[in-house]
């Protein structure tokens, strides 16, 4: 689904974020990427979105080569691809509900049914009762649950997510990492870069290393994950039926399977 | 799968957009007001002028005088001469009396108490109704020489014409013309820089939204679309105050120019349609605007 | 320990705003710009207006003819007799002969030719030099009065005077100054609106800024000094602006009214002291506006 | 140092923040404040930087009653309070060093004081190559070591840190601990709002918890701090000598002492 090779990435100002960076992770994976502060791991969320270039090297997605994407290409490619921000990145102007909706206003889907769709992930994100709420009057916490939630809202087929639990509290932080293995059992290719080593450690899932720039360590995942540290007070898990996404999958629910994302997905299609 | 926003989305955002920064939009509209005002104003200055010149043109009278004592047989061959010219439209013979009597209605009544009726000049005179086409100056010069050939033919003694004063209403009307365009330029540019730039500003204040919603998918069209709505709306508030800022100004002139000049005034000043292009001119400034900021800082 | 920031941090952070948004900075600039430009042209005109006026009161004379034949001692007496008035700078007095030669030169060749001496029209005349204050209409209306006083004393036949165009001209100054007027306030509520938007948009694309430094222990007057360097800097680049465009301006104007009128020129057409005044002007406006706005925003 | 009295916070939007919280923390203590997502941690900070006026009851800084300070005076009490924003508030427009010197800029110190101190803290914070970045360039935890170089550089007498190694790895986290413990030990009273257990049970401090704006638990400090947690990785403990925060204590170095922070302090002094 993702395939990096000799992937370089040097900023104007010259420190080299990315360092000959080759990896490859599966549809339907889930994947953590971990390192230092500062070794690249959101350069590396940058570069799959397109929001900035490599300087040197290949990166496919869906086996569709971003490097050589057409400019105007790029939002198509950005529709299968929901992404949690380090800082958030709501739109400050526009309440809860519109943050969220703007994922669904963009695919036009009718109104009833981006309502439905973004009431009932609010609610299982205990944020309903916000949905009028500017994000500026929001604790950190309910505004990295927005910015989750406008990730999740519209199904894709990759998800990143950018430090996605940094300002919850540990059982916050469980129930969203049930939502998104829930997701990723539907399908969704999951990518989350954390420093948190007590989530790595728990879920025993495949975790990719940076250290300045380069790629450090490749673990894959472990046959039994610890889930039960005495610290991490998971609470009941996260009730999958009620949420949205299990619900109306729109893509292929075996975890191996081929995923929906054909390359021509990122095209405006014919009328371009 | 390139759908455009939803109707309601747009107005939604659009009307968003006006009332998250309510100062900007207002700033926006009030300079497209402002450059409409200022377009309106050099386009009542230009019809009137054109139209007064046309008007002028119209009622332009030489008199020719004749000798006194010209005998009427001699006047009316004169008469008849110069009635065969090109451009005369129609010829008036008046007597020595005649032009005497119409001479003592000029006069001030007190100049004429104890003068006796001789002392009133008078002359045999034929006034020549000339039908020419003022647009500039170069017409004037045109009838100028057109009257100097008058002077061949016999009996005439003199002709008389408001060559001077109509120069200097041509040099008048030109230098207000030129000062009028020079200072409409100038302040055209700067309101459309302004329309511009506060616009651009617009944009500006909201780029993080932009960055946002493209990051999540959306297209540079569905981006603009709520920006290029919100310029429309700007430029209707802009030619709605255009509108009525030109109404306040067109009644305020009327008036000056009906005491000072003591002129019977047309009803209306203003270039007919004129409205109907505020309409049409202040939308289509805000639409350009807007299009351009979004689309340069789209493009970025 | 109320201390301000020191000079070296002010100039930094007043640069910094500069040069972190350039086009605000160039927007404000321009404005400030105009709206000098515009004082600068109606104060050009009123003291231009003002001193034609004054220059026309000093070389005003009134033509006093007298009857044909009038008896050179009787002229004299009539002579004395409006030397004696109030008023009056200076009389001469011309035959009829010298009246005729004087009629002469200023008639066309091309009218004289084939006509005999005695045709030219020639009387006895006055010259009455006039010392009037001429500083309104009402002024010209004293001056008619006056001449219609001469039309009592014996031996004068007529009394000519431009009162017609005198009344013309200033009816034309009124009404250009009525409507440079109107315009100057109009345009100029609107610049001082946009130098005051400008600069607060400057200072709300800052907030983030604004409050952070406040967050940490900034006063307000620590906040607010770079953005008043900011506003007087912004002041003088506008100052230099409007001096650059008047003076073009200015040349500009001046050819236009040499080719037109053919008139004499006087070197400069500026009031004395009036760049002085626009580099006292636009950094006052732009302290003013910035304060205001930096006021403004930190109150609340 | 700090006393809250049965203090009350109510948004206008009707959220019920903080409801009756009393507390109190003693010159020279560090406390944790936890609680979940939205239970109040920020708002109480808020609150005490004066950014909230509480909706009821009394707060005093230094014995000062700051629910009846002037407008006036505020700039003078935050200037002995350092902060670390949740969302980092770091000047955009500003780089990295000028984001530092602020703090010391509007004391008026020379400019050779501000750059020694501000340099010199850069560098324990593994900042100093970063110094003329702007903070849009920088990776989250290094935008995060800004806000706290920011608000240790004045060395006030109170430090308020909303979830200060949220960005950060373990290590750092670790490398910061140490500089707030250390500031700490020279008199500073801290006060660390955070969601990370792991850090709370490691250092064994003294810990309000809030629960939905009300206090829910007040632990004292453990008699014996468990500091190695085998998760942990716990680096070499920080170079204590070389911190700019050592070397020069203008605050009585007594943990328990009096602190120099006297009420007049936060006005105007004699020229208001
Ligand atoms: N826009 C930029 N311009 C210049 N340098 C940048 C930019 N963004 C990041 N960097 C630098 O590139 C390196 C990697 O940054 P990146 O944000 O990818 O780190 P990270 O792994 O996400 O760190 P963190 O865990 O602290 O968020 C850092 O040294 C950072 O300073
Ligand atoms: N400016 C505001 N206007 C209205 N409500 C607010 C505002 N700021 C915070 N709130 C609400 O007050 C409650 C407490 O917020 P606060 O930011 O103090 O929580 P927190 O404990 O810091 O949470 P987190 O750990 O998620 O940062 C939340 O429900 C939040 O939505
Ligand atoms: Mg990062
Ligand atoms: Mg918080």
């Amino acid at each position: 689904m993702i395939q990096l090779y000799h992937v370089h990435k040097r900023y104007p100002n010259g420190s080299e974020a990315l360092v000959d960076v080759t990896l490859r992770v599966r549809e339907g994976e889930f994947v953590f990427l971990t390192g230092p502060s500062g070794a690249g791991k959101s350069t590396l969320l940058r570069l799959l979105l397109v929001m900035e270039r490599a300087t040197d090297g290949q990166i496919l997605i869906g086996g569709r080569n971003i490097h050589v994407l057409r400019d105007s290409s790029i939002p198509f490619l950005r529709r299968n691809i929901g992404i949690v921000f380090q800082d958030f990145r709501l739109v400050p102007r526009r309440n809860v509900f519109d943050n969220v909706a703007i994922a669904l206003e963009i695919l036009g889907l009718p109104r009833r049914e981006i309502e439905r769709r973004v009431n009932q992930l609010l609610e299982g994100l205990r944020l309903l009762h916000r949905a009028t709420a500017l994000p500026g009057d929001l604790s950190g916490g309910e505004q990295q649950r927005v910015a989750i939630a406008r990730a999740l809202v519209n199904e894709p087929a990759i998800l990143l997510a950018d430090e996605p639990t940094g300002n919850l509290d540990p059982e916050l932080a469980a129930e969203i990492m049930g939502l998104l293995t829930d997701i990723n059992r539907h399908g969704t290719t999951v990518v989350v870069a954390t420093h948190d080593i007590h989530l790595i450690e728990r879920y025993g899932l495949r975790t990719l290393a940076l250290h300045r720039g380069r790629l450090a360590d490749d673990r894959p995942r472990q046959p039994r994950p610890v889930v039960d540290l005495p610290s991490a007070r998971v609470s009941q898990p996260v009730a999958l039926a009620s949420s949205p996404l299990s619900s109306q999958a729109v893509v292929d629910p075996s975890p191996d399977g081929p995923v929906a994302v054909a390359a021509d997905d990122f095209d405006e299609g014919g009328d371009a | 799968m390139k759908r455009g926003p939803h109707l309601r989305y747009v107005l939604r955002q659009a009307w968003l957009l006006v009332g998250a920064s309510p100062w900007l939009t207002a700033v926006s509209a009030l300079t497209i007001a402002l450059a409409l005002t200022l377009v309106g104003l050099f386009a009542m200055v230009q019809f009137n002028a054109s139209r007064l010149l046309r008007e002028l043109g119209q009622s332009l009278t030489v008199q020719v005088y004749l000798k006194d004592g010209t005998p009427p047989p001699v006047a009316a061959q004169v008469e008849q001469r110069v009635r065969g010219r090109d451009g005369v439209r129609a010829v008036r013979a008046l007597s020595r009396e005649q032009d005497r009597a119409r001479n003592r209605k000029l006069l001030d009544p007190e100049l004429l108490q104890g003068l006796d009726e001789a002392a009133i000049p008078g002359q045999p005179v034929l006034e020549v109704e000339i039908e020419a086409e003022l647009a500039s100056r170069g017409d004037v010069e045109a009838l100028v020489a057109w009257t100097k050939t008058l002077h061949g033919v016999e009996s005439v003694e003199d002709v008389a014409f408001g060559a001077e004063k109509l120069r200097l209403l041509f040099a008048g009307v030109e230098i207000a013309r030129t000062i009028g365009f020079v200072l409409s330029i100038v302040l055209l540019a700067s309101a459309m820089f302004f329309v511009f730039s506060t616009i651009r500003l617009s944009v500006f204040s909201r780029r993080d939204e932009i960055d946002i919603l493209g990051l999540v998918g959306a297209t540079p069209t569905f981006i603009r679309i709520p920006f290029l709505v919100e310029g429309v709306l700007q430029g209707l508030c802009g030619a709605v105050l255009a509108t009525l800022l030109l109404g306040g100004l067109h009644l305020e002139l009327r008036g000056l120019v009906r005491d000072v000049y003591m002129l019977n005034v047309p009803w209306s000043l203003l270039p007919p349609g004129m409205v109907v292009w505020l309409f049409v001119g202040g939308p289509a400034v805000g639409l350009v605007a807007s299009g351009l900021s979004v689309g340069r800082y789209l493009r970025t």
